[in-house]
């Protein structure tokens, strides 16, 4: 399982993708992804809203993941 | 013929968007191009940088497209949309829709660039001459 | 740098108008292209003929152009209508505007054109297999 | 005096201009161009609309004409 940072969100884990297979519990929801990060990383916390992408669509909280997704993290959009 | 070209690019070239919108179908041919203003809330701005989560991108721009078509029975749409750095005047986006009648393509136009900038993997950093800013990350 | 290009033309190249609307103060740019269209009340249309009083035509549309810059407060304006026969696909009109935010663009880029339409002295033949007419001559 | 026709307005009369100039009585005003029209071209009452444009502007009925003055009949506009 692979989440992938944009913007602002790669700014403030420093990194544009994080690998959570070696990880021994995996976020099971949509919603477990987001108290991670917002535990983690105090700073998402802050911005005006915090979406989450899996395999590219966009995922309400209560989406269960499987271990092959990919998890994108979508920070306020800002195109055009 | 396809009805919809949809495209994440380097660099835009506006010049040709009316030769993909053009169709014997069409009385009317709406196109909305975004561009890099050179002063923000009072700051001058260098430029903009634009990154993308381009495979999801292209998804919410192909549906905005669709959308659009069945909403207003358009003949052909174009949604391109740069990334990488924009100097000021540089275009940053092209939309444009090409109808019977210019009622259709005036609105679906409108609605296209506003849907995108509200649902489409697309970010948008502006460079002052002292700091960077994510546009809209904060309240 | 003049803020407006009214014109009337033989021929016209609708790839120019980015360029001429390009503007450091201006975020989006509008334009409007109106097309001859295959059929008008599935009746094919062979070509449009365009005629003009000109010297009325070019003062008419200029007023247009001044009205919309003073009520939307727009960078730069063209307003360029084709005369003589024109068939199908081909450009007839380009209407553009350039301003700060894209609100003002729209709405005066679909001003002109409604206004255009209106008062601005071109009229238009509409050329079928076996007859001609003059559009919106009568009731 | 010089009356301009185009569009329909041209092929109801047959030609584009007419020079008033040789006629005896010359109109007085834009009401009597629009009686002297639809009077000797009764296809005139026909169209949708009527206007006079007194040295390229729009007129009103009650406007005034002079001797130089360059009259142009426009029938119902529909470029675009």
């Amino acid at each position: 399982m692979e989440l992938l940072f944009f913007g602002i969100a790669k700014d403030i884990v420093g990194k544009s993708s994080i690998d959570l297979s070696k990880n021994s519990s995996l976020p099971k929801s949509v919603e477990d992804v987001k108290l991670f990060l917002t535990k983690k990383y105090p700073d998402f916390s802050k911005l005006s809203s915090l979406a989450i992408a899996v395999n590219s669509e966009y995922a309400a909280d209560d989406v269960v993941l499987n271990d092959g997704d990919e998890i994108a993290i979508i920070p306020p959009v800002s195109g055009g | 013929m396809k009805k919809t070209i949809i495209e994440i690019v380097k660099t835009l070239n506006v010049d040709v968007v009316y030769k993909e919108l053009s169709d014997p179908k069409s009385g009317g041919i709406c196109v909305f191009v975004g561009t890099v203003r050179d002063f923000t809330n009072n700051e001058e701005v260098i430029s903009l940088e634009f990154e993308t989560y381009k495979v999801m991108a292209i998804k919410e721009m192909q549906k905005i497209a669709n959308q659009a078509i069945d909403k207003w029975n358009l003949n052909k749409v174009v949604i391109r949309h740069a990334i990488g750095g924009k100097g000021v005047e540089e275009p940053v986006v092209v939309i444009g829709a090409s109808s019977g009648h210019r009622d259709a393509c005036f609105t679906a136009c409108r609605y296209m660039i506003d849907t995108l900038k509200e649902t489409v993997p697309i970010w948008k950093k502006e460079v002052f001459k002292n700091k960077t800013v994510w546009v809209s990350a904060h309240p």
